[in-house]
């Protein structure tokens, strides 16, 4: 019995490629703002904490840092979960990576709302 | 690049089947008498892992935000002297050289460019080094 | 004629690894395979290696010369070597080892039958023929070089590899998008054509023009459009 | 007593296409086959031979057993191997005089051994084959098809692996075991692990073509093979599809065979001592460029890809000119030579490799009173990619 190229027959594996490969792109330019901002634009060259407090204090850019940490993570841990199912693991193992990275980066952005609500109170 | 490998025996006669040999990851560095993609390729793996690394590490000393300038204006101090500075370049590095070799992965992955993906390597890596002095340059003038 | 000194990776189970050096007088326009069966038939018949059609047909005798995948039926020594020049023979690497330069092709078989490509199928008309239904083999000859190649292959034991994937693309071209369950699970699964890393090594290595690496990404870039469409609602553009 | 299938055990010499094909008949007969052979399947004269399936159009005129061999077993093996060939056809053509007054001779022959054909002129010629030289002045079509000789020799034997036969690559024949005037067995030296061991059996067949006179020399006895090398040179680039024969008697440079992107020129002849390894004469080479683009100009504006050289086990007197030694096959039971338990299988082509195989498995059969009949004509093969993974 043959089946046809169709959405049914493909499973997740093209999904997190094409994902990575987007999140990539979108990675490009807002790692491109982010060091900018924190690096070329700034005298001295890093931000001290009144520059920071003051920089986060604008809603548009607490939004973009908080879009960036939310990118960055999911393309780390779908890169690192590549990374180890490129060494070749069994079904069971590589269960336990996804696991483990999904978890890994949903503390990531948990921890950095977290943070950034931390500091917008104070500004 | 060890000039032997260490096989994986097969005591099998063809048609009694053995499997594939698995983790030989020190293959992946034995890139040497191999094309240009083959250091991509390895460069983006070493370079992802770093910035994964780097990335923990950064999101742990923002934490010093949340103690206030004193904190955080100290950890700037250190960070503005050369060595860090020199840190930040080879991150730098590694973030110019995933982000350009990812963009040509992802071009060439999804069929696009594919009988250009000598050249466009070729070309992202002369535009790697350059943006690389460049931004290096910034970094040190502070 | 030339001397050449040939460094030949042996192996015999059991054994350890070893390197066994061969003094062999030879024409430089001969081939890497001759100086090898040369060595077999003046000088130790205990070395074992794969060969049968002596002109890029069979794909049997693929091995590592001097860290590099070849046919060494068709590689002359001149091409490779000078007079007085030296070679490093290996057998292909991420397969396991039978014995001396015989990689067990077990695996490499058990991969292109899940895809299932004919090895024959239909041939394009020369320039100024008339269109006819001509048939010819495929240009893949099935000699292992790209797998040896591959840097994903070398870690993972379960990935399809270049040549079934070659294969499987050729494969839905002329089949109209239709593979068995089995195939599109292997496909399109974690040890599919997304686990590749466009190093193009395998295109690199191939001896007969297949550009695997190509029609990996050929293959992505139908899969990913097909995706995108039926997101999109616009149906499926295959048959 | 006479049993349909046997229970017998046989041992086959010679992992090339006759013993592949011997196997695989024994096999389907009940035979318990152990195939030993000295180095990779195909390793020795069938792996390098010119891949072409003949329809019997090159020996139909002078050698009629033989054209008739290859028209028959051509059919059967688009039968029973149909993923494994490129069947185009070929044309026999026809360039100077000598070649228009061989034509109606090889028009007779195929009329004679029942060879399909057509004649056509060399305009049409050209028009199927737009690089044919201009200098072609009429052709014949016939039935050639073009083969993968390792393929053909792993199609057999995936078959008769999964009939519970067992290949044993890499094991050489050293000693015939005798026990008085009967072979019983042979000696073989693994040459993966270095090991030496015997192995019995009912039934010897020795199918090692060229290296069939050093085998029978083991138990005494003189088998009368003629090594025939022969020079090959494949071509980058394929300006054909069909088989382009020159409609004449054979000679050197008078076939050239499309597979792939390649084309294979063949073929030289003459004779040799020890068949392990060949030097190549450059001047074969030569000739073989030279002929071939006579027919083809295009290949003399590329470049060789490989060159090879191969010796036939041609069955014939030393000293015999090698061109006229019939290329037919022959089936010895040594039984006349006063030792049982062995025959010899040699002479012959790929292309008529199951036939050989179906002689020679009858007369093992009649030696041990076994009635099972020769299925091979309508069995059809597995997939050469199974030989590895049964």
């Amino acid at each position: 019995m043959t089946h046809v190229m169709d959405t049914r027959n493909q499973n997740r594996a093209g999904l997190g490629w094409l994902g990575q490969a987007v999140s990539g792109v979108l990675l490009l330019i807002l790692l491109g703002l982010h060091m900018i901002a924190h690096h070329f634009v700034v005298k001295g060259g890093l931000r001290d904490y009144q520059e920071v407090m003051s920089y986060i204090g604008n809603p548009v850019i607490a939004a973009i840092e908080l879009i960036f940490l939310v990118v960055v993570s999911y393309h780390a841990m779908l890169g690192l979960r590549s990374v180890l199912l490129d060494l070749g693991l069994g079904k069971s193992q590589e269960k336990w990576v996804t696991r483990s990275v999904t978890a890994l980066g949903i503390i990531m952005v948990v921890y950095g709302v977290w943070l950034m609500s931390t500091l917008l109170s104070r500004v | 690049m060890s000039p032997v490998d260490s096989p994986v025996e097969s005591k099998a006669y063809p048609g009694q089947s053995g499997q594939l040999p698995e983790h030989q990851v020190w293959r992946w560095f034995a890139f040497a008498r191999r094309s240009l993609g083959m250091a991509g390729f390895v460069l983006n793996r070493v370079a992802g892992l770093g910035l994964v690394l780097y990335l923990l590490i950064h999101l742990v000393v923002l934490s010093q935000l949340t103690r206030g300038p004193q904190g955080w204006d100290a950890f700037i101090t250190l960070a503005r002297s050369p060595f860090f500075l020199t840190l930040d370049v080879i991150l730098l590095a590694g973030i110019i050289g995933h982000g350009l070799n990812g963009l040509r992965v992802a071009l060439i992955g999804n069929g696009l460019l594919v009988p250009w993906q000598r050249r466009l390597l070729v070309v992202l890596a002369v535009l790697g080094i350059v943006l690389w002095v460049i931004a290096a340059v910034l970094i040190y003038r502070g | 004629m030339w001397t050449i000194t040939l460094k030949i990776a042996r192996y015999k189970p059991g054994e350890a690894r070893r390197i066994d050096t061969f003094q062999v007088s030879i024409d430089p326009e001969r081939t890497i395979l001759d100086a090898v069966e040369k060595v077999w038939a003046e000088q130790d018949r205990t070395l074992v290696f794969r060969h049968a059609c002596h002109h890029a047909s069979c794909g049997s005798c693929a091995m590592v010369v001097n860290g590099v995948e070849v046919l060494p039926c068709i590689k002359l020594i001149k091409s490779v070597t000078q007079p007085d020049g030296e070679l490093m023979i290996e057998p292909l690497h991420n397969f396991p080892v039978i014995a001396d330069l015989v990689a067990d092709m077990g695996p490499f078989f058990e991969r292109m039958l899940i895809v299932g490509m004919p090895i024959v199928g239909a041939a394009d008309p020369l320039p100024k023929q008339e269109a006819e239904d001509f048939n010819r083999f495929d240009n893949c000859i099935e000699c292992g070089a790209c797998l040896s190649a591959c840097p994903v292959v070398a870690t993972d034991s379960g990935y399809l590899g270049p040549a079934a994937l070659a294969a499987a693309y050729h494969q839905l071209s002329v089949s109209g998008d239709s593979l068995s369950k089995q195939a599109w699970d292997t496909l399109d699964g974690e040890h599919g054509l997304w686990r590749c890393h466009a190093t193009f090594e395998c295109s690199a290595v191939c001896p007969s023009n297949v550009d695997p690496a190509g029609k990996i990404m050929a293959l992505r870039r139908r899969m990913t459009i097909e995706r995108i469409r039926q997101m999109l609602g616009l149906g499926s553009r295959s048959k | 007593m006479k049993s349909s299938t046997s229970s017998y055990s046989a041992i086959v010499i010679g992992g090339g296409s006759t013993g592949a094909a011997v196997t695989h008949d024994l096999a389907l007969r009940g035979f318990q086959v152990t195939l030993v052979e000295r180095g990779e399947i195909a390793s020795g004269t069938t792996g390098r031979n010119h891949c072409m399936l003949h329809s019997g159009g090159r020996y139909c005129v002078k050698d009629a057993e033989a054209g008739i061999e290859c028209i028959e077993e051509n059919t059967i093996l688009r039968k029973i191997m149909p993923d494994c060939m490129e069947l185009n056809g070929g044309l026999f053509v026809a360039l100077d005089d000598s070649d228009m007054n061989y034509l109606p001779r090889l028009v007779q022959g195929c009329l004679a051994c029942e060879i399909p054909h057509r004649q056509m002129t060399g305009d049409e010629a050209r028009h199927l084959e737009p690089y044919l030289s201009p200098e072609v002045k009429a052709a014949v079509w016939v039935p050639d098809g073009v083969f993968e000789p390792m393929r053909m020799c792993m199609s057999f034997l995936a078959t008769a692996k999964s009939n519970g036969a067992k290949v044993l690559p890499y094991h050489q024949v050293e000693e015939l075991i005798m026990e008085g005037k009967r072979v019983t067995g042979v000696r073989v030296w693994d040459r993966i692990d270095n090991q030496r061991s015997d192995l019995r059996a009912d039934i010897v067949v020795n199918a090692s073509g060229a290296w069939a006179e050093e085998i029978a020399a083991m138990a005494g006895i003189d088998v009368p093979v003629v090594p025939t090398p022969g020079v090959m040179v494949s071509m980058t680039g394929r300006y054909t599809q069909h088989v382009i024969n020159r409609c004449n008697q054979s000679s050197d440079g008078d076939i050239v065979v499309p597979q792939r992107e390649t084309s294979i020129i063949g073929t030289s002849s003459w004779t040799v001592e020890n068949p392990d390894y060949i030097d190549i004469p450059e001047e074969h080479v030569n000739k073989l460029l030279d002929r071939g683009s006579q027919m083809l100009p295009a290949l003399k504006q590329v470049r060789p890809r490989g060159i090879f050289v191969v010796a036939r086990p041609l069955i014939g007197k030393k000293g015999q000119d090698e061109r006229e030694i019939s290329r037919t096959f022959e089936c010895f039971d040594h039984a006349s030579d006063g030792v049982e338990g062995i025959v010899t299988i040699s002479g012959g082509k790929t292309t008529t490799a199951r036939a050989m195989a179906e002689k020679t498995v009858d007369q093992v059969c009649r030696k041990l009173s076994v009635t099972a009949p020769c299925t091979t004509r309508d069995t059809v093969l597995k997939s050469y990619r199974t030989y590895y993974t049964i």
